[in-house]
């Protein structure tokens, strides 16, 4: 198939990228990643925690195309200093950019995030910055040299689906970029509408970790992207207020 | 003269090592990985080839990260 | 994967059943078909033209299992007498009963329908019945015996997806026989969003026919409702109001 | 204001209908009945208990036009003799017509309702209809010689609003009788919108008496039916895609 | 009435403030605003025309509180700029705080804004700032002195009500200052269901200007506003997702 | 030899009346007020015209109603 | 004496056909294969077993149908 | 020797008016009412008390805005 994703300088068949917080068990994440076809899976930058052993062993680094984010910094420097020790930690240039201004909504300070993204790019990384759904934000974070731009659907972990499928709609019509939908998918047809809309793809967490049968929706989610992302291909039928038989009005019997 | 220990903080944590060991040998203390870590000493980044030539000094803060589930 | 389709004595792997009208051409119907995965395959009885040659060939009869109608049908006897046509012509018990009360509706007689299925039940047939979301009409054909029934997603043709939700959950949790959502869905995240209702099934024709590229859109129709019926089956995280952050809130750097 | 309704030989100047049922006290209903601005005023018909004071007096029978209903009537035979005995005991050949199909949904039984207002029209009652929101049945009343037709917004006391806006515009543009939402109206938003799609007024009882200030929603529900019947008549302006500026382009400063 | 808006120092009787373009005609435009019962009466600053007369006459600045704004600003400075010479020309110290990011969406350039809002603080400016849905923006508005946060509802004179409820209840939640939703609002129903989340009142222009018939459409506004804010203060029913008789269950006949 | 008592059901519940009692007796001896009511005996309504002329029979079944609070 | 052509209805067409031609003989006439058709004779379906059997009648009605596209 | 005439810019257009002319004069001269206007020269706000006293001078710009209809 053709129809790949790219962003900078990277390339990718399948367009949903999976977070690994939040699952019951290791086993299950590993599993869960398998279903979702994902190659691009991200991760946070912790402190080593002087006894137990890490995750790392789960998130096989040489099958998916790690994406350190910066989640939990509030600020601007914050944010940069976690993303200069990713770099080195994980030997990427490529950073999913968080600056959070608020602890109840985790709604992005987009002050912050133009500050940050900006110094991020000159130094070199690769920026995909999660950012709210203003089209304005989005256009300057493209003009600072991000390589997409990650518009939340609605509150990370919140699993509300696109809460506003007409910002998200106008984001795209102008990014010149791709628009990966960040944060609030919580099931297969919040999916499906946010790559009808014309997404170039979505990233997800919660709504894989907290289903009940993580695995299964992660299954769910390969699918329904692919669904959306065709269905956004194929040229979906016109919307009618009225029916239109498909069956012939011909031929009837008298 | 010299003091045999010196304190630093890792991790938030206050510690108490000999002076002039270096990043490798307070990593081997701790039996911490150097495989997908990084290391900030009072808040620069420490290359993972500077490890072995990069001594301690009292007060020294550092910051040891890897990566951790998240999304 | 033993999450199949039952119907009367019929059974299924694919839960998509899908329409052969108004495509382009009867090779992309036939490639369509084939996308879509579907092994019940909806047709109409109609005069034997008495020149050109027939679809017959289009739609292998081994390989799928057909479903005749009585689209065009505004009156119980009329349903009737097209429903004996069709298991003459095709040998088949089965029948997708449609008796319509209005032209540019198309919605269901929902009387007529209720009488056709009870004279269609007593000889012997297995009726699905298009109807429309009114809960106490769905209940009224499953004790007339109908083995399935078919509420209506919008009217036939348009395109406009599930509009009352509520309804169609209210059958679905009533209804001791398989829901199959008829008629209304124009593209992929309409179809994964009735799964998730919990319907049994969908079918569907101008959606995929209609579609600047069919074969295509039955593709993502598809794959979305395998999507929808794994995202139902998996059990999806519970809403929120705000946030919950799905990398950790420990072992931040200071 | 020329913009009355009229429903058979009756004519209001209210587009507010409100039932009678579950206020706290009957003093709080009166006060409601009188915010709300209502004309017609719905009761049941329940047998004389053969101790307590009834509501009658609460209910100013030469203030308000009293339109019994036939509510908890499960057979077209139970609603019918419902209706007579209300004409007996009210002197009133209005009749708010109910046939219920279910105890969970209380929808109404399309078919018995059919038949009761085909006896009662022939009768000589001026029968007001509570159906579903099937444009088919919808007009086999109308056809049935009904004044109006009376389909519900949500099930009666859910408080949900139009579930299916697109189903009460397809009445309207058909109905040549009033149309009237009756049950399911919440809030005062919800009546607006009613209003606004081109219905001819709202029946509502639960929406006033279960708010906590019954009174105080009563004046919401009052204002709000004028309000949707307001925009409604003036026409209002198209929606678009993008902004467009209500300041003027020109004289800004250089 | 005590249900009042206060704003700073002001106080309002009318939660709906208006505004003074795209009128048909001069008098319809006054007409309108009277229809509206509007205290607050939106303008904009521009250039003297060196030929006709203004529309200075048709706004009674005895009868109604003037509030400039600065639309048509594409940054912090000019906007800056033309609030003092609108303070200069009204002898007012309000502000209605417009820095735009995009043409086609004239969504604000936050950044602008909270830059903007910092300076006419400090200048003594009351600041009501138009801003986006973004909650994080409305908090650091409000921190930055602004008496009041104005998000919008959607694209200025696109008419598309509320797209984001969710986001304008965040806000609500969180604001200590009141919060009028500003841009958006095509119709009455619009208006009542801003006012039933909680906004404390809403500023519009398009919504009345463009309806086919001005005058109604103000007075619809006018009376939808009411009507939200009564729904909002009376405490709405709880929704359920079945039935609940509104008559009795008991008194049936046999 | 005529019964001094009939047996009658009103609104579903058992009662004995004064043989050839009228339904306007009923009424007053159960202190109902006929304004606002409407009866059905043995499922045909009794006009109100007919109250002081119709005499209750053994076995009669009678409704009584009037409105209630309803929507 | 009979007469040696009669008319019929089939599929809403007026037609001239033998008298006594059978149903087999009328499909074979328009060249429609049995196999997918059904056929009603006067509102009754005529099974396939019957064709060979069946002779028209003057003024018969048959309608002649098949599957076509539909959904 | 001092120009009779000076150009100045306001509102974007350009103009020549007598060196030494106020901006009290200027409004005149455009028979502009000073009632609910605001004036800019060279980006500086000139208040109304000013109006008499400032004398414009060459290349001096102005902006003379009043309130429009606008939401």
């Amino acid at each position: 198939m053709e129809d790949r994703l790219k962003i900078g300088k990277y390339e990718f068949s399948s367009r949903l990228m999976v977070g690994t917080g939040k699952y019951p068990t290791n086993e299950i994440m590993k599993a869960s990643l398998e279903a979702s076809g994902a190659e691009v899976v991200t991760v946070a930058i912790r402190r080593v925690e002087l006894k137990k052993g890490g995750m790392l062993d789960y998130v096989d680094a040489k099958k998916y195309t790690i994406l350190p984010n910066t989640a939990g910094c509030y600020t601007a420097d914050d944010a940069i200093r976690t993303a200069r020790l990713a770099r080195e930690a994980l030997s990427t240039e490529l950073i999913k950019l968080e600056v959070i201004g608020d602890e109840k909504t985790l709604f992005p300070d987009t002050q912050g995030l133009l500050e940050a993204a900006g110094v991020l790019v000159k130094e070199g990384f690769t920026v995909l910055p999660y950012t709210n759904d203003d089209p304005i934000t989005a256009k300057r974070l493209e003009d600072a040299g991000c390589v997409a731009v990650m518009p939340l659907a609605a509150p990370i972990g919140s699993g509300l689906g696109i809460r506003n499928p007409h910002n998200i709609r106008i984001i795209i019509e102008a990014a010149k970029v791709p628009v990966i939908v960040d944060a609030g998918v919580g099931t297969a047809s919040d999916a499906a509408i946010a790559m009808e809309l014309g997404c170039d793809g979505i990233l997800m967490n919660t709504g894989i970790a907290l289903a009940k049968d993580p695995v299964k929706m992660a299954l769910a989610m390969n699918l329904a992207v692919k669904a959306g992302r065709l269905a956004y291909n194929s040229g979906r039928m016109p919307k009618k207020m009225f029916a239109s038989a498909s069956s012939p009005a011909w031929g009837l019997i008298e | 003269m010299t003091p045999l220990k010196i304190r630093i903080r890792i991790n938030g944590e206050g510690m108490r090592v000999e002076n002039g060991a270096t990043v490798a040998a307070l990593l081997a203390l701790l039996d911490i990985n150097a495989v997908g870590i990084a290391i900030e000493l009072n808040r620069e980044i420490v290359p993972k080839s500077q490890y072995l030539k990069t001594a301690l000094k009292d007060n020294d803060i550092l910051e040891v990260v890897r990566m951790a589930g998240g999304g």
